[in-house]
């Protein structure tokens, strides 16, 4: 039984292999998500992210070691619905989560399930709904919203269950670019109001605003660190399977250049002001 | 409009099976003026009504041509071979009108209650049931749930659709059998696509605990309140007046 | 030979409340080996104006003609359209159906009538430009990774030997690796001289990889010509909805400061540019 | 295939499956030379049924048709074909599971054809039973014979995906 006072979700040489694959998904994986952080995992396709983020809502169980959330075991089938009640989870493809034809019905869904009363669910649905924009469209068939709306109308419906930690699996690999760009505002609001959130993406260009990053090959830990050490490690990304994107190159070539200085990250706002004081 | 679904479907039932209780088409006209009345009240406009006729049209014209041509009886009319009896008329007129009120009732009913508020309704109705081991509640989610694919199945369906057609898959020329089987081409991935989405929803509502019915409450939960008995009561009243006016008369 | 499109316009459910203007007299060109990128934000026509291409949706007015072969024939007319056009649908890997690759990818060709001999030579030819290993033939397709099922559905359309290819958004869900490996396999099509379509949201891809970009806003042509010309005037008028490549804007917010870097969205030639400047 | 043995992936599959044979009852198929049209929602009740087993196939056959009668217009017919389709997708997913599908679907078929006759005898009178009683047993056997090709190439694939 671990007891992580102050991790969120803490996994210790956690190993899985699903059922009737020989391959593991996860081999000796440890980390933390500490409460109150935002905790990037990145990582190719294959290299085990969804497992993870499946376990910290205990829809999968390791195989070996241990995965433990607000120092619940996952092991514990008398620890699920407590789990899931502080674990929200967004899906890669928002189609596959939406389970009603309206908007504010599907938010209420997780709260109905928790058997709240209807003032409580109401308001509950209410605010999930302000904190990802969508209020004004409360009451539209949830088939008309486009890929970003319907992401972010997932992400609400987890935000309803007021979860302590949000896992976001993938959720921005389905949409266009511009809903993309708003999801991720979202996720740094989020941030500042307080959430724990363990982020999981192939996309390089979205963890610029995470306190820290894991990065995942082939089921293990490659790298631990911030994501400012880890642009700074721009040779070994390619070998760890991850894109570099054209803000991070250009950041390199600038820096070998002598341009600008290493603490500087990789966005636009920060390279103007180092190029333009 | 605003009444609880719950009395909206019973109100309908009854009115349903008591239509199968008129013998006599010229009592129809009360029952006319019943359906104006509660379209009146429900503040749907007659037309919409009425349209709700038009996909079981050229039944009716079946139906009653049928009748009014092969019921044996008493000839008022004779064109060569073919005759018109008293009773045939009687039946046809009866008939006829019988299923236009049956659509016109059924459409008022799918016309003031969103398909969501039908599987709430009947969850609650049937939830009695639960206890001879009746899924009600699944029954209702899954309601839910369908609701919400069929625009996404339907436009996957046409997306494999147009993709079998560009690999040169010809669903349009060849008998019965060639063409079913051009269609395996379609069926295959749309049955994989409901599998691998059914397994992700699955997913998705357990991390949002879902557990089933038991514990569960609903954000605007049905509430029968007075003028729920009213017109429960109000309809039921006039519904065997209608009825016993008939015998009455007969 | 080339697909000519000239002022194509479509309304989605005329005459119903639903109705939408889809495109509204878009014109544009594809010759053989060409690349030719279709951007625009979501519900911009992408996806109308591919359908149109190869005949699945015939032209309300405007015409698509493909070779000398207008869309709006006879039905063997059509078919010829479609032998020659293929079209790779978003997620394409959804519509495989068959027990074994060889047959999903023989699918089309034994649809076109092709002599079994031939089909067999093209199944394998198809394998080999997605780069999938011939001893894969007799595998269940389902048993394979999602990459390599992204691979059979495009080879499944290749195998038909278009003269033009169609995708719509077909890096969608692959990773850097998977989407770096899928665009050289394009190239690769592209200088044996098949005319590349590529729909997709992203318009950094498009700078960099086609010969001439088409930006489509709410079914009009917002923008047609190269790269350079598209990254030029694009800068100067925005357009909505769609995402302007971070480097790009990075060289624009650059120039408004009045440093008079190129405008480009080449990291490389960017810093190049700074640092020639900065002295 | 066997049935799902969670509450949540019973209930996500069921309505799937009634979604999907919904959408494809809304789809029809023009026949050549006949003045008739026939859709797959048959066909999709009784693969649903055989692939997943009765409690998939009822919901499929009832929820699916009858929001089929809902959508297109004939709600009159919704609270029937929930459940005579509903008993039809049930007889043809217990029988799956000892006898051979053609057997399964035509006693599924026999419950269907019996369940509309009767209603159409009854709602417009004994002359339309006979024509119902034919339109559906095209459609059955039209949806039969398109289940039962599909069937084969579906059993393989999914078994290599459950495996």
């Amino acid at each position: 039984m671990s007891l992580d006072l102050g991790a969120a979700c803490s996994f210790r040489q956690v190993g899985y292999a699903y059922p009737g694959s020989s391959v593991p998904a996860l081999r000796d994986l440890t980390f933390q998500v500490r409460a109150g952080e935002w905790l990037a995992l990145l990582g190719a396709n294959g290299s085990g992210k969804s497992t993870v983020a499946r376990m910290c809502n205990a829809l999968l169980i390791p195989t070996q070691g241990d995965c433990s959330v607000f120092g619940l075991d996952t092991r514990d089938p008398a620890n699920l619905f407590a789990i899931r009640s502080k674990v929200g989870l967004v899906f890669q493809n928002p189609d596959n989560q939406i389970v009603a034809s309206v908007v504010e019905e599907d938010v209420a869904f997780g709260p109905e399930n928790l058997g709240l009363p209807p003032e409580e669910i109401e308001s509950r649905v209410r605010e999930a709904l302000l904190t990802v924009g969508l209020w004004e469209r409360r009451r539209s068939a949830t088939y008309a919203l486009s890929g970003g709306q319907k992401q972010r109308l997932a992400l609400a419906g987890a935000l309803a269950m007021n979860p302590s930690l949000l896992v976001l699996d993938e959720a921005t690999a389905m949409i266009d670019p511009l809903g993309r760009r708003e999801f991720v505002d979202t996720l740094v609001r989020l941030r500042s109001a307080g959430k724990t959130i363990l982020q999981i993406t192939h996309r390089l260009e979205e963890i610029v605003g995470a306190d820290r990053v894991v990065v995942l090959k082939g089921g293990t830990k490659v790298f631990e660190g911030t994501p400012l050490e880890l642009f700074s490690s721009r040779r070994d990304l390619g070998a760890m399977g991850i894109g570099v994107p054209p803000l991070v190159e250009l950041r390199e070539e600038l820096l070998e250049r002598g341009l600008i200085s290493p603490e500087v990250p990789p966005t636009l706002e920060a390279l103007m002001g180092a190029l333009c004081p | 409009h605003s009444l609880d679904p719950r009395t909206k479907i019973l109100s309908t039932l009854v009115l349903l099976f008591a239509l199968f209780g008129v013998r006599d088409p010229r009592f129809f006209l009360g029952w006319g003026v019943l359906l104006a009345f509660i379209v009146f009240l429900s503040r749907v406009s007659l037309r919409t009504v009425l349209r709700s006729v038009r996909p079981v049209l050229w039944l009716l014209v079946f139906t009653v041509l049928l009748h009014a041509l092969f019921t044996p009886g008493e000839a008022i009319l004779r064109f060569h071979f073919i005759k018109v009896s008293r009773e045939g008329l009687h039946m046809a007129a009866l008939m006829g009108v019988r299923l236009v009120l049956l659509v016109a009732f059924a459409g008022l009913l799918t016309l003031t209650t969103s398909p969501m508020e039908l599987a709430d309704g009947m969850e609650s109705l049937m939830s009695p049931l639960a206890r001879v081991r009746f899924p009600a509640h699944e029954m209702a989610m899954m309601m839910t749930i369908a609701l919400r694919f069929i625009p996404t199945l339907l436009e996957e369906t046409d997306r494999i659709l147009k993709a079998q057609i560009s690999r040169g898959a010809d669903l349009e020329g060849g008998g019965v059998v060639k063409r079913l089987r051009a269609f395996v081409p379609v069926l295959v991935p749309l049955f994989l696509i409901v599998f691998q989405r059914a397994e992700d929803l699955a997913l998705a509502m357990e991390s949002r605990c879902y557990v089933g019915g038991v514990g569960r409450t609903r954000m605007r939960p049905l509430r029968w309140c007075l003028e729920d008995w009213v017109a429960l009561g109000l309809m039921s009243v006039s519904v065997a007046g209608l009825l016993f006016l008939e015998r009455a008369v007969g | 030979m080339s697909i000519e499109v000239s002022e194509l316009h479509h309304v989605y459910h005329r005459g119903t409340p639903l109705e939408y203007h889809s495109l509204r007299g878009v014109s544009f060109e594809l010759s053989p080996g060409d690349w030719v990128s279709v951007v625009g934000h979501t519900g911009s026509g992408k996806s109308t104006l591919a359908q149109h291409l190869n005949g699945l949706i015939r032209p309300q007015r405007g015409r698509v003609v493909v070779d000398g072969i207008s869309t709006d024939g006879s039905p063997k007319e059509l078919r010829e359209v479609r032998r020659r056009v293929g079209l790779v649908f978003q997620f394409p890997e959804q519509q495989l159906f068959a027990d074994t690759v060889y047959d999903e990818v023989a699918f089309g060709p034994r649809n076109w009538g092709f002599p079994e001999e031939e089909v067999r030579r093209l199944v394998f030819e198809a394998l080999e430009a997605v780069g999938l290993p011939e001893s894969m033939v007799a595998s269940n397709p389902m048993g394979l990774s999602g990459g390599q099922r992204r691979r059979v559905a495009i080879a499944s359309v290749i195998s038909s030997n278009p003269a033009y290819l169609v995708l719509d958004e077909p890096t969608a869900g692959l990773d850097a690796r998977g989407i770096e490996e899928l665009i050289s396999r394009l190239n690769s099509l592209r200088s044996r001289g098949i005319g590349v379509c590529h729909i997709t949201h992203d318009l950094e891809m498009a700078l960099e990889h086609s010969s001439r970009i088409l930006v489509l806003s709410d079914g009009e042509v917002a923008l047609w010509g190269t790269p350079s010309e598209v990254a030029d005037r694009l800068v100067r008028d925005p357009i909505r909805g769609l995402v302007v490549p971070s480097v790009l804007q990075l060289a624009l917010d650059l120039r408004r400061r009045d440093l008079p870097v190129p405008l480009t969205w080449e990291p490389g030639r960017l810093a190049g540019a700074i640092k020639e400047m900065r002295g | 295939m066997k049935e799902p043995v969670k509450l949540s992936n019973q209930v996500a599959l069921g309505a799937l499956c009634a979604a999907a044979v919904t959408a494809l009852t809304m789809v029809s198929v023009p026949v050549p030379g006949y003045r008739l049209y026939f859709n797959l929602g048959e066909g999709t009740i009784y693969l649903a049924a055989l692939l997943f087993g009765p409690r998939i196939g009822m919901a499929a056959g009832g929820l699916g048709a009858a929001l089929g009668d809902l959508i297109l217009g004939y709600p009159m017919w919704a609270p029937l074909s929930l459940v005579i389709k509903g008993l039809e997708g049930a007889v043809v997913g217990h029988l799956g599971r000892r006898l051979k599908p053609p057997v399964a679907i035509a006693a599924g078929a026999a419950v269907m054809i019996a369940g509309y006759t009767a209603s159409a005898w009854v709602l417009y009178g004994p002359a339309a039973a006979p024509v119902e009683a034919v339109t559906d047993l095209v459609q059955s056997s039209v949806g039969a014979l398109g289940a039962l090709v599909a069937l084969g190439v579906l059993g393989r694939v999914l078994k290599d995906r459950a495996d």
